[in-house]
């Protein structure tokens, strides 16, 4: 191999490119030739370093040394010190706000990174079907320590201690749970594992199955000697057929090391685990639902007490809980209570997966410390707003929960404060959303998505989101009258107050929230009969400016219903009363001549 | 209360009885079976759930009941390249519902409808897990991702002459 | 048990743990609406599906409101049952319930007599907001030969669901579709007739709404009536004088034999007879039979079937022709006190008064909606004309005898015709659970042993329990019988029988709970089984009263054989009085 | 492999695990590391020619290198990605990876240590 030669990489994410890190590169490389380096030296785009607001960010390597907010006027400086003397611009450098410290290396600025892979740990790192790979990054080695130092109860205390809540939505402590469990004497037991992701737009516990199996089979292992259990179940969705078959995989090689099965590692322990399919249920999400899916019925839940942990699968204590919740137990065990509950906030501890999606840049999978910040999350790791929109709401807890908006990028998210932000934390799907979106549709959107997924047990969910979902549809036909909005926010607490489950009970957050937080778009419906954003059809009037139309007749020839007319070259007008706001002229026009009022 | 008759193959009357059997014959495995099924026949037509009711010894009602509980069971067969198209609110807010529409102009279809050629058939589902491709659209086992309405036509294309 | 004390609505009650607030506030008087939850007490019957949140009540401490139903008291609960809250939810939740109901109040069989009509007026619903644009969800609308369902009324209460598969195992119905399409269905939502049902009638007697009611023949009656070229002999089974009543405001357990038959006879039927008398007949042919397997089978006889099955109950031969068709030759072949009744009014009465069987219309009044589907089975009728050409139900009957003016309070005590209106009170007690064996055994230990009883009342074999048993003593023989009633509770002494490990020699099967006081013709109970064991006591103090109690004394009967049929089990009597079962299970057929 | 039938066991054949993994065994020279990532996100964007393009490029090249599937990292955005470390560096993340991306990274990256567009810094903290 040949020497290595100087790379510069510069930010090419967005939040930097935003920031004019091209032009810092183009400079970087004007610099280079004008000194005649360009067979030494050379200038890479890389994508976001996670650090948008200290951009434009640029690292030299191999020196690993990370400048901060670099400016296209900085690049003769960086070219003529750095790289033809060896001497680190310590200006461009990062300081920590503490210390006072300068920070020269990415390594030394990992601390600063907002994103912590715990759940994630492995995932993207080992080969999920290979168990090999798992045990050298220490799979089992928890299990291995309970089994062999650790009585139940002591586990069970350092899971309390870590402060671990449940990920599927909840928030329910762990350990508590475990204890619960463990309290309730059976001659059999069940853990089980809720892999029926059904938020959309959520797709952590898929990652985790799909990357890192063997997380989820230890710790349900781990789970099943501290409640006394032999038997596991994994309930996973169908719809999932790479984590099916990794999962699998990865339990087929546990069996074969011995590391599930009989007499665990000779410690006279004994777990085994077992598939069990969902089928497209959402409420299935909801433990008593999931249980009666997992015996073979219509997954509808039940009236709580009694509990899982008191009679669950086939009437036995049951502990159910989620792979997020799983993944992070073994870091615990091996790591300690102490290290994890001094990850993130008060009461809400550890990391939290979220799956970004929506306007956004970065669409994908993060994984922060509870409290960091809706800011930093959309602004930083996010990479901000596509197509440099402006934000409008990020709906965190899918159907369930509710939206947050710019009031709310600086609240430290955590469980506590998504609720008394009239959100919840859900299962960690951040959908991100921009001007552009109808929050009176985006409701309705979830509605929608309610009426078809309620099991209808319950007649306040079975028919009041269904009513909830039309008087929506109402009003973004435009239909609606002010009295309606009043109605519709005693039908939401009604339903949340009065429904059989955690479904039912929080269907109506999104059309409280966005009722809350966009009170303005909804009285434009019902009012005005207007749509702020544009989006609700019957709401819109296509318009022709008469200025800019040159009368090419392109939009009257494209018209599906003839609604528009006009002599050649002459302005041509559209009759809304015919008009079926196709929108097929708008994107005929080649002289932006149509409009949407 | 009259008698009714359901017409079946011997195949596919032992290969009912045969994964019934791979689950003990136990009603809590109903579901499981259902899958089975489902894989083996496309669809769960109500012969089948006959068959398995005899089986399972549970009420074909029950079976019933629990076939039209959950979104991936189907009555109806599918077509030969069921095409779904995901309405995750990653994939709406991206734009999914134009995709759909165009889907159901250019086949003629309504969600949950096969053509009557019985190549394709439509459906809508929530959340394939692959937002960051949003809009997606599956068929058969193929996710085409940041589907756009104009990309619709090259994507049905594909199938013409399978 | 654990007492633990709460509050409710400011005041302290003490109850065991376990309890539910519902409960726990009727203890105190207050009386939380329901409306899916039902309880039969003494019958271990319970619908707590917790789904139509009518009952929600607020407890200090909880997030949200807490169904009383299914909500267990705990120590220290402090709960209200009436704030603004709970009634405004209630209120809400019922205008949701209302939303997708249709509001033809006015011409739904159950007016007057809905739970969810009480409801709506208890809550002081008097508008549903947004009804105009407020999407409801519609079904196809199923008539079988007893039971209609419109799925448009349905409430999903879940009440039929428990009782056709928790209670029955007919597993007939289930919930089907998810969401706001939810409701009750048999399976693919195909018409009852397509499935397993047994037309009990349960499902209907528990329906809240309209959603399952009988079929309505009063208008063919009417029309029969009408016809004066007919002769309408009508007979009345022993359960309906139970029970008929409470429809006219009644006492439940008020006897109205005469008044009833008054009422019938005003209706315009030519001959009032009883189908308590054609409940003798069946104790001869069917104590007979008994009699007869049981001597064959103490001659070591391998080819006697025993334990013999009653056979009278229609709810109860379709269920195990459909469950159990391999044991299809152990029941009695007797025909039921409905079809014998039919049988011989149209051969023996038809002679005696010479009027032709088409011109001789029998209509029975059944507390039962199976019986509707039994005298429609083929081999029940003469080249097309039925034995049994009607069978009204009693609810029927109360709104038939409302329609024509009458009140059935102010009616005189009438007495049936002869001669098929004479019974004992051995052909009276058919109308409860145990009933028929009792009177059977009556006549089999006189016959048996040729000796006469000592005591009639055999108390052992009465009573509530869902599967009783008893040792009588045959003068040294010990004859071993069973008791079942709800088809559920048969079904365990069924798959005793098909394993071989019965140890009974005769087992009497009732469809209903509670046998024929319980069954799905009845007035409804809503819940309440202090109205049953009302009805059984009235039965077996109709039987008390009668001067003769034994079926084999009816002198009409006597006198039937003497004139007509020779002996019991004669053929003559096979041929009338007897019948044959089939097999209902499906049959899977492979295609070639 | 052998059963693991205690947890000395365990921990022995994690050091036998590591010391011979992707060619780190006795006398044998160190390897380069191709991670792809093939979760469904991955696969949907075509990880799956990647993974088979790469296995099969580096072999036909004959550069000593060891390719293995992985789950996602959770750059949906950017998927196919793969992780590439070369011998005794750091590892490094390249997004956008089509074909022709894969061919440079071989010849550019993977061959010489030179950087390529598409890099996706490290921009999380692990545990260890």
């Amino acid at each position: 191999m040949t020497k290595k030669k100087i790379q510069i990489i510069v930010c090419g994410g967005t939040g930097c490119s935003d920031k004019n890190s091209n032009a810092v590169a183009e400079s970087l490389t004007i610099e280079i030739e004008a000194n005649a380096l360009e067979n030494d030296v050379k200038v890479v785009r890389s994508g976001c370093f996670g650090l948008c607001n200290l951009g434009p960010v640029v690292r030299v390597m191999p020196d690993d040394v990370v400048y901060i907010g670099v400016k296209p006027s900085d690049a003769q400086e960086i070219i003529d010190e750095h790289i033809m003397k060896g001497r680190v611009v310590e200006r461009l450098l990062f300081t920590d706000a503490l210390t006072g410290k300068k920070l020269r290396s990415a390594q030394e600025m990992s601390g600063y990174r907002k994103q912590m892979r715990i759940v994630l740990r492995n995932c993207g790192i080992i080969d999920p079907e290979n168990i090999e790979e798992a045990i050298a990054h220490d799979a089992y080695e928890a299990l291995a320590r309970v089994l062999t130092t650790m009585t139940p109860d002591e586990v069970i205390k350092i899971v309390k201690d870590s402060g671990l809540r449940g990920r599927g939505g909840g928030g329910f402590p762990t350990g508590l749970k475990w204890e619960i469990a463990r309290k309730n004497k059976a001659d059999e037991k069940y853990v089980v594992c809720n892999a029926d992701e059904g938020d959309p737009g959520a797709f952590m516990d898929r990652s985790v199955l799909e990357g890192d199996p063997h997380a989820v089979l230890e710790a349900m292992a781990i789970c099943g000697y501290c409640i006394e259990a032999s038997k596991g179940l994994i309930y996973i969705r169908a719809e999932y057929p790479l984590a099916v078959a990794r999962l699998k995989t990865a339990i087929a090689q546990a069996k074969e090391y011995g590391l599930l099965g009989e007499n665990i590692m000779n410690t006279g322990f004994s777990f085994d685990i077992e598939i069990r399919y969902g089928a497209g249920a959402f409420v299935c999400g909801e433990e008593t639902a999931l249980i009666h899916s997992m015996e073979g019925l219509r997954g509808e839940p039940t009236v709580k007490p009694p509990f899982p942990a008191e009679a669950g699968f086939r009437g036995k204590p049951t502990n159910v809980n989620n792979v997020e919740t799983f993944a992070c137990i073994s870091p615990i065990i091996l790591k300690g209570a102490e290290w994890f509950s001094s990850i993130g906030t008060e009461k809400s501890k550890g990391t939290k997966v979220f799956a970004l999606a929506g306007k956004i840049n970065n669409v994908g999978l993060i994984e922060v410390p509870m409290g960091t910040t809706l800011r930093e999350v959309i602004f930083e790791i996010g990479g901000g707003i596509r197509n440099g929109k402006k934000f409008k709401a990020a709906q965190t807890g899918g159907p369930s929960g509710g939206c947050l908006t710019e009031k709310h990028l600086d609240t430290p998210i955590d469980f506590d404060n998504l609720v008394a932000a009239g959100s919840m934390m859900g299962s960690g799907g951040l959908i991100v959303m921009d001007e552009d979106d109808c929050m009176v549709s985006v409701a309705k959107f979830f509605l929608d998505f309610t009426v078809e997924e309620s099991c209808g047990k319950c007649a306040p969910c079975r028919i009041g989101n269904k009513r909830l979902h039309e008087l929506l549809e109402h009003i973004t036909k435009g239909k609606g009258v002010p009295a309606d909005l009043d109605r519709l926010r005693n039908m939401c607490l009604v339903i949340k107050d009065t429904s059989l489950c955690g479904l039912g009970q929080s269907s109506p957050n999104p059309v409280l929230s966005t009722l809350e937080n966009f009170k303005d778009e909804y009285e434009a419906h019902v009012t005005a009969k207007k749509c702020p954003a544009g989006k609700c059809r019957d709401l819109m009037e296509y318009f022709i400016i008469a200025e800019n139309c040159v009368g090419c007749t392109a939009c009257a020839r494209v018209c599906p219903v003839n609604a528009i007319t006009g002599e050649r070259k002459e302005p041509h007008v559209i009759n809304p009363e015919i008009c079926i706001k196709c929108g097929a002229c708008k994107e005929k026009c080649k002289f932006d001549a149509i409009i949407i009022k | 209360m009259s008698s009714i008759k359901i017409e079946l193959r011997q195949e596919d009357v032992s290969k009912i009885k045969e994964i019934c059997a791979s689950f003990n014959n136990d009603p809590q495995e109903l579901i499981n079976v259902l899958h089975k099924c489902q894989e083996h026949f496309g669809y769960l037509p109500a012969e089948v759930q006959e068959v398995i009711s005899t089986e399972l010894n549970v009420p074909v009602a029950k079976i019933y009941g629990v076939v039209t509980f959950y979104s991936f069971f189907t009555m109806t067969p599918r077509g030969k390249h069921p095409i779904s198209i995901c309405m995750g609110t990653a994939c709406y807010v991206r734009g999914a519902e134009k995709v759909l529409e165009e889907f159901k102009k250019e086949l003629g279809l309504q969600v949950g409808q096969t053509t009557p050629d019985g190549k394709f058939s439509l459906s809508s589902l929530r959340c394939v897990g692959a937002c960051g491709l949003a809009p997606v659209v599956m068929i058969g086992d193929k996710t085409y991702g940041r589907v756009a309405p104009d990309d619709v036509r090259n994507i049905l294309k594909e199938y013409e002459n399978y | 048990m654990e007492t633990i004390t709460l509050t409710i609505d400011n005041k302290k009650v003490d109850v065991p743990r376990g309890t539910t607030i519902l409960k726990a506030a009727r203890q105190l008087g207050i009386d939380i609406p329901t409306l899916c939850y039902m309880e039969l007490h003494d019958m271990n019957i319970e619908n707590r599906p917790a789904g139509c949140r009518i009952c929600v009540t607020e407890v200090q401490g909880r997030r949200n409101l807490a169904p009383a139903c299914a909500t267990k008291c705990e120590d220290g609960m402090v709960v209200k049952t009436h704030t603004t809250r709970v009634l405004n939810a209630r209120r809400t939740v019922m205008e949701f319930i209302l939303s997708d109901h249709p509001k033809d109040c006015l011409i739904c069989p159950k007016s007057g007599n809905c739970e969810l009509q009480s409801m709506a007026h208890k809550l002081g619903i008097r508008e549903i907001p947004g009804a105009e644009i407020a999407a409801m969800s519609t079904y196809r609308k199923d008539t079988s030969p007893s039971i209609i369902r419109d799925l448009d009324k349905c409430i999903m209460c879940r009440r039929c669901e428990m009782m056709c598969n928790d209670v029955q195992t007919v597993g007939a119905l289930s919930a089907v579709n998810r969401g706001f399409m939810a409701a009750v269905a048999p399976a693919f939502e195909q018409n009852l007739e397509h499935s397993p049902c047994t037309y009990c009638g349960q499902c209907v007697a528990v329906c809240p709404t309209g959603a399952l009611t009988e079929v309505d023949h009063t208008p063919e009656v009417l029309r029969v009536l009408a016809d004066p070229t007919k002769t309408v002999v009508v007979q009345t089974a022993p359960a309906v004088r139970a029970a008929l009543g409470e429809e006219f405001g009644m006492k439940p357990g008020t006897l109205v034999t005469g008044k009833m038959v008054t009422a019938l006879r005003a209706l315009g039927f030519d001959y009032v007879f009883d189908t308590d008398f054609a409940a003798d007949l069946t104790i001869m042919e069917e104590g007979t039979e008994l009699l007869d397997r049981l001597n064959r089978y103490l001659k070591g006889d391998k080819t006697a079937r025993l334990p013999i099955l009653t056979s009278c109950c229609p709810g109860w031969v379709n269920f195990f022709e459909y469950y159990f068709p391999d044991l299809k030759e152990v029941p009695s072949t007797a025909k039921s006190p409905q079809q014998m009744f039919g049988a011989i009014a149209k051969s023996y009465f038809a002679e005696k008064i010479k009027v032709n069987r088409k011109d001789l219309v029998v209509v029975s009044i059944m507390p039962c909606l199976a019986k509707k589907y039994e005298c429609q089975r083929d081999e029940f009728s003469v080249d097309g004309n039925r034995d049994v050409d009607f069978s009204i139900s009693t609810r029927e009957l109360a709104a038939f005898i409302k329609q024509a003016n009458l009140d059935l309070n102010n009616l005189e005590e009438g007495e049936f015709d002869a001669p098929l209106g004479e019974s004992t009170g051995a052909g009276v007690i058919f109308g409860t659970t145990g009933g028929v064996i009792e009177a059977a055994v009556r006549t089999a230990y006189e016959i048996h042993t040729g000796k006469k009883l000592d005591r009639i009342d055999f108390t052992e074999l009465r009573g509530l329990e869902g599967v009783r048993q008893a040792a009588i003593d045959f003068d040294g023989l010990e004859v071993r019988i069973g008791i079942a009633h709800g088809l559920g509770n048969a079904r365990k002494l069924l798959n005793d029988v098909r394993e071989g490990k019965s140890q009974f020699h005769a087992i009497e099967v009732m469809a209903c709970p509670g046998g024929c006081i319980g069954g799905g013709g009845q007035p409804l109970h809503h819940g309440n089984s202090e109205i049953i064991k009302a009805r059984a006591a009235a039965i077996y103090e109709e039987d008390r009263k009668k001067p003769l109690r034994k079926s084999h004394e009816n002198p009409f009967i006597i006198k039937l054989y003497e004139e007509f049929l020779g002996k019991p089990n004669s053929e003559k009597a096979h041929h009338l009085l007897h019948t044959k079962y089939f097999e209902k299970k499906k049959k899977i057929i492979v295609k070639q | 492999m052998k059963k693991i039938n205690s947890v000395e066991d365990l921990r022995k054949a994690k050091e036998k695990i590591l010391a011979g993994m992707h060619g780190k065994g006795k006398g044998e020279k160190e390897k380069v590391l191709v991670r792809v990532h093939c979760g469904t996100s991955g696969l949907a964007s075509g990880a799956k020619e990647i993974l088979d393009f790469l296995t099969l490029e580096l072999e036909k090249r004959n550069i000593d290198a060891t390719v293995i599937r992985t789950g996602d990292m959770g750059y949906c955005y950017a998927e196919p990605t793969i992780e590439v470390t070369r011998p005794g560096e750091s590892p490094v993340v390249f997004g956008y990876v089509d074909k022709i991306k894969a061919d440079e990274i071989i010849e550019k990256f993977i061959k010489n240590g030179d950087f390529v567009d598409g890099i996706i810094p490290v921009n999380y903290r692990t545990i260890d």
